[in-house]
């Protein structure tokens, strides 16, 4: 009797819905646009298909722009815009990885710790999140660092271990609230086993909160590579933007400025698009924005 | 009265939940409160038990106490005669089938990310009733019972009314077709030109399916229509308890009375003297000593503030009518 | 009295946290970390050098006696000598801290109070397009690195290429001109960097409580913009400014000046614990470390002690 | 007869919108009424048919953005309050006209006493001394029937009960003698005994004050009890306009007669089935060409489904109503 005059649009999910909305965000696409170009060219590095000469001697020092050497070359001639587009690969490397561990593991612990709220459980996790938080990044980073013995992966790990906890605290907040709504109740009225419950109506209902952390700990993830990288502690072979940086930082008090403006534009350029990409995406997966 | 000398299919036997209020450093129990204080009531087979009060009188608490999806402090909760507090979580899964539950918040009940086939499916799945077609036919059957097309099953709950939310979460609860429901305030989301769609859909379960419910609301007009017989609570306890009609025509409790009086009656001319209760209703943390209504009732005397009331009944022998008041003592 | 009792509980429950945060820390950077033997012995040590350098560092100890040393350094505040300079760490931190005080302060308050003030601009203004500019601006701003500010603002400000106003780097500081010389870059830059993300933060606690219905009320009630502002709006969300103000405290005093003392060459904390990661001073660094937990656990009492100033529905209990 | 005086409040043609994702909604859709001095006014209606926000824009409160007054006037004591300054609104606001809102527990400033918030009104509208401001306060709080007000009047909102905070909230709605109460819902959130006292605290003060109130409300039986006249909303639009007793006794318009069968109420005889109407409220995104209630109407016909029936006087008593085929209504009409 109440099959009246039901909206048009048939079998639209949560995530249809904010899929159809992100895409009529003009500024989410132009950024998507962009972040997918800067992908692409992250996927060409290494693939080998261009700036594979990176670190190759290719001219004198300090070569202005030209038709052979786009951005110049740097102090000992190397080709300033190869070194800049293989940085790239580089960002997106540590971004991909640090956001994607962290994200995992914020929305693990931060379950668990959620789901035990009140138990030891939950406040052994809480106690690590807080101690973790506590300790000055740059430090546990070194710390990291001298105790991994120059592992590659000693920078990645130190993001890791430090930028799961914001989603931890996070998805433990939203499990604590999902966990009281009436349809977990209704599943166990039902007799759902806990762990289903998890599984099927608690952790699906974070994903947008999960979404969103990706993006915004890839962005953090790039820019404290470049600052880590600058002091030394971060990455060791290869080339990335915060290395361009810190090599013109002595460019630049002589005047020579193509090393510097080459990084910092292009990590401006991906930094930027990500950030806008993740306003958008928080903007069609908000269940409660209005206007 | 049929039924009334064989064992009831639900018996609550003081039944209490305390919920602790921790505190302090080493977070020790400081208070407790007695969310449900030592309440008893019987059901019997397809038969609507209507459990009215005000917020915070313990009612929904009494409901899930008695489904133990919160666990109770003490007392029994027999069901056929077996009490199923002593079960241990592996047998009550079983028992589970039997007793179902409607909610409040038509927004907050349904799985948001899942089907209505999913959400109605859940509980077939999860007991492992029939094959997959079957229980494809039944989704469709089920849908058909509460007044909804087979169209809709591929739906997501967000794109339907509360009203029509509220069936959806009716034939989840259908789906194991169990003996006794618990619906816990089904309409008092809704509009009102919705509510007495769902009250009748509920009023006509019962009788095509012969399913017992303990209906909880808070509104003791929409209880009146769905029960056969009613039970009054006030800060934990149950106050009085009787048979429909008898309690509407000659309600014995002063709560009782001023709560029929405080009802506005969608009618002009009718003009009658109204009970006009004193205060607020006090903290559950920290209750009154002696009768928990004392503080606020008009007929008040000194024993009422010292001496908890027992319960009596005052109707006929087949025909009870219990009351807890000194009134009547 | 029921301030004091509190403190006290307080503190007493932040000995988890310290406790965990030096474990963690003690673990990683001398456990764990470099074996400093040889480079206090000459080439070919005999076997009864070696053992006596480790001795005196307390490598033969079992790791408990060695961390419990470490607390008792933290309680007693004596964490022996710098091992580049020798020099005092005690005295060390007594001379550094209070000069990356006075660099972060300026920057890190008026970051703060322009961000508020530049949300407050957006929010009243909200979904025209003054919202909309600061709000973009505060993208960009976001997206712009703390090191290219950094560098760019040397540049711009203090470099022979740009407008050479203010000092290159250093910290030679006499006068009140001079600090304000010395501080005008890094302010600038701090500032600069913690705008976007302080003014996005403050819009959006203000905007949330702009819509509660209380506000409504007082609207109803004709209380005009500027006083709804501050009795309805800004008290309201005192709460989670005061948690982000006084968290970024000791991040700020350790972190935020790491990289900008060690550009510019200013002798803070940051530069101290910068040399000291380089060159594996452990006991600056584990002095640095230890007081950091013990900052975040005060900065827990202060906010809690300030929640319950703006907002009586929190008791101390 | 009212029609003789100038009304207190006249609404007319009043079109409030809502910019939504999905394009425009028209929340309230030519709105028309007066409101006649020491008259109380019901708007019922159910969720969404526009009586709060038309409650809203009689004060400029609608949340702008998304929403705005699109169109139509509404005039006060002869002056027009649309498109008025909001520094010459704010003069109007808690002194001429006051509203009280559903939600007492989200209404008042958790960071202020009541005392603080209350002497603000005082002090700016009746130019009180803090001291004076405080004892008009007191005295307020104890009108409204709250004990011990020189004592509670230092509490925080916190520190009071649902009930308690509803009152302080009519205490300071009348604390400035106004001419015009608007009560949106001000008992839905309460509990029946506890709403019991304050409809009737209301009442009291009604007749005290000397003011009109408009009672905003989804409950029948509320304004059977407390209103001499009522506005029945469906879908943005008013549908029937019309004296209590008509009203109850012989509604004409389909949806009101409807809704008045199918509320739950205290009956004598227990019924088998609920009378109701069927289907559901149709969403203002998609609204139909015609009558916004002819898919659940048992009297529309073709008419009805094409064309949208204009509000029109009914009867000689003031009464108004929108629909094609409307019921009779009252036969005999009662000696005035």
């Amino acid at each position: 009797m109440s099959a009246v005059a039901i909206p048009a649009v048939r079998r639209e999910s949560l995530w249809s819905k904010a899929a159809w909305k992100l895409a009529r965000d003009r500024t989410g696409m132009i950024a998507l646009a962009f972040v997918l170009l800067y992908m692409l060219v992250a996927v060409g590095v290494t693939a080998g298909w261009w700036a594979a000469d990176w670190s190759e001697v290719r001219g004198g020092k300090w070569e202005a722009m030209s038709a052979a050497h786009w951005f110049g070359t740097n102090l000992i001639g190397q080709d300033i815009f190869a070194r800049a587009v293989y940085s790239t690969k580089t960002a997106f490397e540590v971004g991909l990885v640090v956001a994607v561990l962290a994200t995992v593991i914020g929305a693990a612990l931060g379950a668990v710790a959620g789901f035990f709220n009140g138990s030891w459980i939950d406040e052994v996790l809480l106690w690590l999140m807080g101690v973790l938080d506590s300790i000055p990044f740059y430090l546990f980073v070194a710390a990291i660092v001298f105790a991994m013995q120059d592992n590659p992966y000693a920078m990645h790990i130190a993001m890791i271990s430090t930028f799961w906890t914001s989603v931890g605290r996070l998805i433990r907040g939203e499990v604590i609230k999902l966990r009281g709504l009436e349809y977990v109740e209704a599943a166990h009225a039902i007799s759902v086993p806990e762990f289903v419950i998890i599984i099927r109506h608690i952790l699906p209902n974070t994903t947008h909160i999960l979404l969103v952390q990706a993006t915004i700990m890839f962005v953090s993830a790039i820019k404290s590579e470049v600052i880590l990288s600058f002091l030394g502690l971060g990455v060791k072979d290869g080339m990335s933007w915060g290395l361009m940086i810190a090599e013109s930082s002595q460019e630049v008090m002589a005047g020579f400025f193509n090393n510097f403006l080459a990084a910092s534009v292009l990590m401006f350029g991906l930094v930027m698009a990500f950030n806008m990409f993740s306003d958008a995406l928080q903007d069609a997966l908000d269940p409660r924005k209005v206007g | 009265m049929s039924g009334r000398d064989q064992i009831p299919l639900l018996d609550v036997r003081n039944l209490t939940k305390y919920f602790a209020v921790r505190g302090g450093l080493l977070r020790r129990v400081v208070a407790q409160v007695r969310a449900v204080d030592g309440v008893s009531l019987s059901i019997g087979k397809g038969r609507t038990y209507g459990l009215v009060g005000e917020s915070g009188c313990g009612k929904s608490t009494l409901g899930r106490a008695i489904l133990r999806l919160h666990e109770p402090t003490s007392g029994e909760v027999l069901l056929d005669g077996h009490d199923i507090l002593k079960l241990r979580r592996s047998e009550l899964i079983d028992r589970r089938r039997r007793m179902q539950v409607i909610f409040q918040d038509p927004f907050a009940s349904l799985s948001p990310r899942r089907t209505v086939a999913q959400i109605i499916r859940e509980p077939l799945d999860v007991h492992r009733i029939g094959t997959a077609a079957e229980r494809e036919e039944r989704v469709i059957a089920l849908l058909d019972d509460v007044g909804m097309g087979a169209e809709i099953r591929d739906r997501y709950p967000h794109e339907f009314s509360g009203g029509q939310r509220q069936r959806i979460g009716i034939a989840r609860a259908l789906a194991l077709e169990p003996d006794f429901i618990v619906a816990d305030e089904p309409v008092s989301a809704l509009d009102v030109s919705v509510q007495s769609q769902v009250l009748n859909l509920i009023a006509g379960l019962k009788k095509t399916r012969g399913i017992a419910f303990l209906f909880i609301s808070h509104d003791l007009a929409v209880i009146q229509h769905v029960s056969d017989e009613i039970g009054v609570m006030y800060l934990g306890r149950l106050v009085e308890h009787a048979l429909v009609d008898d309690l509407y025509a000659a309600p014995k409790h002063p709560y009782t009375k001023a709560l029929m009086s405080a009802i506005p009656i969608p009618d002009p001319k009718t003009k009658r003297s109204r009970i006009i209760l004193k205060g607020d209703v006090p903290s559950p943390m920290n209750p009154p000593s002696g009768c928990p209504f004392h503080t606020r009732c008009p007929d008040v005397m000194e024993i009422c503030r010292s001496v908890v009331p027992a319960t009596i009944n005052v109707g006929r022998k087949d025909l009870p009518h219990h009351v807890s008041c000194h009134l009547y003592s | 009295m029921e301030i004091l009792q509190y403190t006290v509980r307080k503190l007493i429950s932040g000995i988890p946290l310290v406790l965990g945060v030096t474990l963690i820390s003690f673990l990683l950077m001398v456990y764990f970390g470099p074996d400093k033997t040889y480079e206090l012995l000459g080439k070919n040590p005999t076997a009864q050098e070696i053992a006596e350098v480790r001795t005196q560092l307390g490598y033969d100890q079992p790791f408990l006696v060695r961390y419990v040393d470490y607390l008792r350094e933290l309680v007693t505040l004596e964490f022996g000598n710098s091992d580049s300079t020798g020099e005092d760490v005690a005295s060390l931190l007594a001379r550094t801290i209070p000069i990356s005080l006075a660099l972060t302060g300026p920057g890190f308050v008026l970051g703060n109070l322009l961000g508020v003030l530049l949300a407050l601009f957006a929010a009243f203004y909200r979904s025209t397009w003054v919202d909309k500019a600061i709000m973009a601006s505060a993208v960009v701003g976001m997206s712009i690195s703390f090191l290219i500010v950094i560098i760019a603002f040397q540049i711009i400000f203090a470099s022979s290429y740009g407008l050479g106003w203010f000092p290159v780097r250093g910290w030679s500081v006499h006068s009140f001109g001079d600090y304000l010389s010395y501080v005008a870059v890094p302010t600038m830059a701090m500032v600069f960097v913690a705008l976007g993300y302080n003014t996005r933060f403050y819009r959006s606690v203000l905007v949330e409580e702009m819509t509660r219905d209380h506000v409504r009320t007082a609207r109803a009630f004709g209380v005009p913009p500027a006083k709804l502002f501050y009795k309805n709006i800004l008290k309201n969300s005192m709460i989670p400014i005061i948690t982000r103000v006084v968290f970024s405290i000791p991040l700020v005093i350790i972190s935020g000046s790491l990289l900008i003392e060690s550009y510019f060459g200013i002798p803070g904390v940051g530069k101290i614990t910068y040399d000291a990661i380089i060159s594996g001073d452990q006991p600056v660094l584990k002095a640095v470390v230890g007081l950091t937990a013990i900052l975040f656990v005060l900065a827990q009492l202060l906010t809690d002690i300030l929640y319950r100033a703006v907002d009586p529905r929190i008791s101390l209990k | 007869m009212q029609a003789d005086t100038q009304p207190l409040l006249s609404v007319r043609d009043l079109v409030i919108e809502f910019t939504t994702e999905n394009g425009v909604v028209r929340a309230a859709d030519g709105i028309s009424f007066d409101v006649h001095e020491n008259e109380t006014l019901g708007i019922v209606g159910e969720s969404g048919c526009g009586k709060t926000v038309t409650g809203l824009s009689i004060l400029g409160l609608i949340p702008s953005p998304p929403g705005r007054v699109a169109g139509g006037s509404i005039r006060f004591m002869g002056r027009e309050l649309v498109g008025l300054p909001d520094s010459e609104m704010r003069n109007i606001r808690g002194r001429d006209i006051s509203m009280i809102f559903q939600e007492p527990m989200t209404a008042l400033n958790p960071v202020f006493t009541v005392g603080n918030q209350m002497t603000d009104v005082l002090r700016r509208h009746r130019g009180l001394t803090r001291r004076q401001a405080r004892d008009a306060a007191i005295e307020m709080l104890a009108k409204v029937g709250i004990p011990v007000p020189a004592k509670r009047i230092d509490e925080y909102p916190h520190q009071l009960s649902g009930g308690m905070r509803q009152r302080v909230m009519i205490a300071m709605a009348l604390s400035c003698d106004p001419k015009l109460l608007i009560a949106d819902e001000p008992t839905t959130a309460l509990d029946v005994t506890t709403q019991a006292q304050v409809l009737e605290q209301i009442a009291g003060l009604q007749s005290e004050f000397k003011m009109a109130v408009v009672l905003i409300t989804h409950d029948l039986g509320i304004v059977a009890e407390t209103c001499r006249r009522a506005i029945v909303m469906y879908c943005g639009r008013i549908v029937e306009n019309a004296a209590i007793e008509r009203l109850f006794e012989a509604p004409r318009h389909p949806y009101a007669k409807g809704l008045l069968e199918s509320i739950p109420r205290l009956r004598r005889e227990r019924l088998d089935e609920l009378p109701i109407i069927p289907g559901r409220v149709p969403n203002l995104l998609h609204l139909p060409p015609g009558c916004r209630f002819a898919a659940r109407c048992p009297r529309a016909d073709a008419l009805c489904r094409e064309q949208s029936p204009a509000l029109v006087p009914a009867g000689p008593h003031g009464d108004f109503i929108a629909c094609h085929h409307p019921h009779p209504g009252q036969q005999a009409e009662p000696a005035a």
